[in-house]
């Protein structure tokens, strides 16, 4: 096995947790003894300690693990800050129940999802992605809910009707 | 039987057609076509024999070979010789050449550095397709769109919800329009909206999108004076 | 702002997907411009081709990222007892036509393969290694199908041009 300091260091790249030293003897087996480990993680560790990275080695919690500096935190921040826009399952069924049926009543959507869609909607109206189109004339003036352009921007349609129907996805 | 049949390995007729051209060690552009149709035919006798469940298009392209093979026995007549003198095997051959190219393709994509299989990212993890997470809107597609629907309503378990179809769609998306129009001038005419409308599908729907939004009633029509122009507005101003 | 090198390493390591220049180019600010982060990019993508250590920087999908090199997936795979994706070869069959065809009608991959496609078709809608991109402006508008970003991701792509051109087929 001469390739150990590339697998030692790629199993430590992979894992969520700190690996061990006894857990990488367990991968690599027979072959390497827990010296020969140690002596890798200590040269992969001054290899990036040499190079001035942004990443380092670190010993935590009794395994190894690749932290980042902690000079680039600010960052790090920075760009967790810049959050893509997300949505959750629920958030998509919603979307899905507004862009399928629309123009339709909160009441409505809930009917079909069979919850509670407040906060859900809410999120949707947020994002741009859900708007208001109007109110009905019935007791109560409920609020009708319907689709905007960017909605139409972020999936990549150049109008509703390129939306698929059910029919044509399960051909 | 003098052939050894590998059953479940063919991807179609077509691949069952190339796998006898390579063992006979034919020529694509020349195959002997009364020989492949009988070698075609016996494999396919052999699927059904095991009661396989032969996709039929497998007999599509047995009544394909039989037919060049009629053809083939045809005398050319003299005269029409110099101006029909295409082989009646030559679209069959095209349509294998491609396929034989789009089959090296993927085992060359096969290739590749699969992620998962070949290389990993930081903190890999198999599960990472399945959970309750947020995904990032610009890794979500159509088809995400539509299975999320598909969930809603069979979670609801409304079969009268099940039909999407296009027509449903274009009714919302000219009610929309509408809608918007509505939002901005607070009162329009019938034909304002229908004046500007050249294809006859939009006309309909835009009448249909206002009996809609009147039977919801989120419009109202006024028409001030019998055979005058009718007016729509929303039924609510905000 | 000295350690470019630094915080362009960290910003990749920790994100889930690859980082484009612009991305990165936004969390840095005005003080530095695309070209440097290009420069910086290639100083640390050249930093670990040279040290032989089990993972690379990569350009994946119009961005960078970090994965491991092919020759320690044997132990990757036996630490994470990880089932590799795999694609059956009509997946793959159909996934050739639509990567190479693009954008694409079903009925066409049809013609191709010689056999039905919609099962296979649909699993690769579901892996989301194929989308649908929108209608042919053709009677009945069916939907054409294109790769999705993920596709190159999971191939280890920078772009579609990465990929060997199709043997030419003989007219």
């Amino acid at each position: 096995m001469d390739n150990v300091k590339a697998i030692v260091e790629a199993l430590i790249f992979v894992s969520d947790l700190p690996v061990s030293i006894d857990k990488i003897k367990e991968v690599l087996g027979e072959e390497v003894d827990k010296k020969e480990i140690a002596e890798v993680l200590a040269t992969i560790k001054q290899e990036y300690e040499v190079r001035r990275g942004g990443v380092f080695l670190k010993e935590i919690a009794g395994g190894y693990q690749f932290r980042t500096g902690e000079d680039v935190a600010p960052w790090i921040k920075k760009m967790k800050a810049i959050k893509p826009l997300t949505l959750s399952p629920a958030a998509m069924e919603t979307l899905a129940v507004v862009v399928y049926r629309q123009p339709i009543m909160k009441s409505d959507i809930e009917q079909v999802r069979g919850v509670d869609v407040s906060g859900v909607l809410r999120g949707l109206l947020e994002k741009n992605l859900v708007r208001m189109v109007g109110r009905k004339d019935v007791p109560g003036r409920p609020i009708i809910y319907g689709t905007t352009r960017k909605f139409l921007e972020v999936f990549n349609l150049r109008d509703l009707t390129d939306l698929p129907s059910l029919k044509e996805i399960e051909e | 039987m003098a052939y050894e049949i590998k059953l479940d390995i063919f991807e179609g007729p077509l691949d069952l057609l190339l796998y006898l051209i390579k063992k006979n060690e034919i020529d694509i552009y020349d195959i002997p076509i009364a020989l492949i149709t009988e070698q075609y035919l016996e494999h396919v006798e052999i699927m059904k024999s095991l009661n396989l469940d032969l996709a039929g298009e497998y007999l599509v392209l047995a009544a394909t070979l039989l037919h060049i093979k009629s053809k083939m026995l045809l005398p050319v007549p003299e005269d029409e010789e110099s101006d029909d003198d295409e082989d009646p095997r030559e679209m069959l051959v095209r349509q294998l050449l491609e396929y034989q190219a789009f089959k090296e393709a993927a085992l060359n994509l096969d290739k590749m550095s699969v992620l998962g299989r070949d290389v990993f990212s930081r903190g890999y993890s198999p599960k990472e397709e399945e959970g309750e997470e947020e995904i990032p809107i610009r890794e979500v597609g159509i088809f995400e769109l539509v299975e999320a629907f598909r969930n809603a309503v069979s979670e609801a378990g409304n079969e009268e919800l099940m039909e999407i179809d296009a027509e449903k769609i274009s009714l919302s998306e000219t009610i929309n329009q509408i809608m918007d129009e509505l939002n901005t001038k607070k009162m329009l005419s019938f034909t304002d909206l229908l004046g500007g409308l050249e294809s006859k599908t939009r006309i309909i729907y835009t009448f249909l999108a206002i009996l809609e939004l009147m039977k919801m009633r989120v419009i109202r029509a006024y028409q001030a004076v019998s055979y005058g122009p009718i007016r729509i507005c929303l039924a609510v101003g905000e």
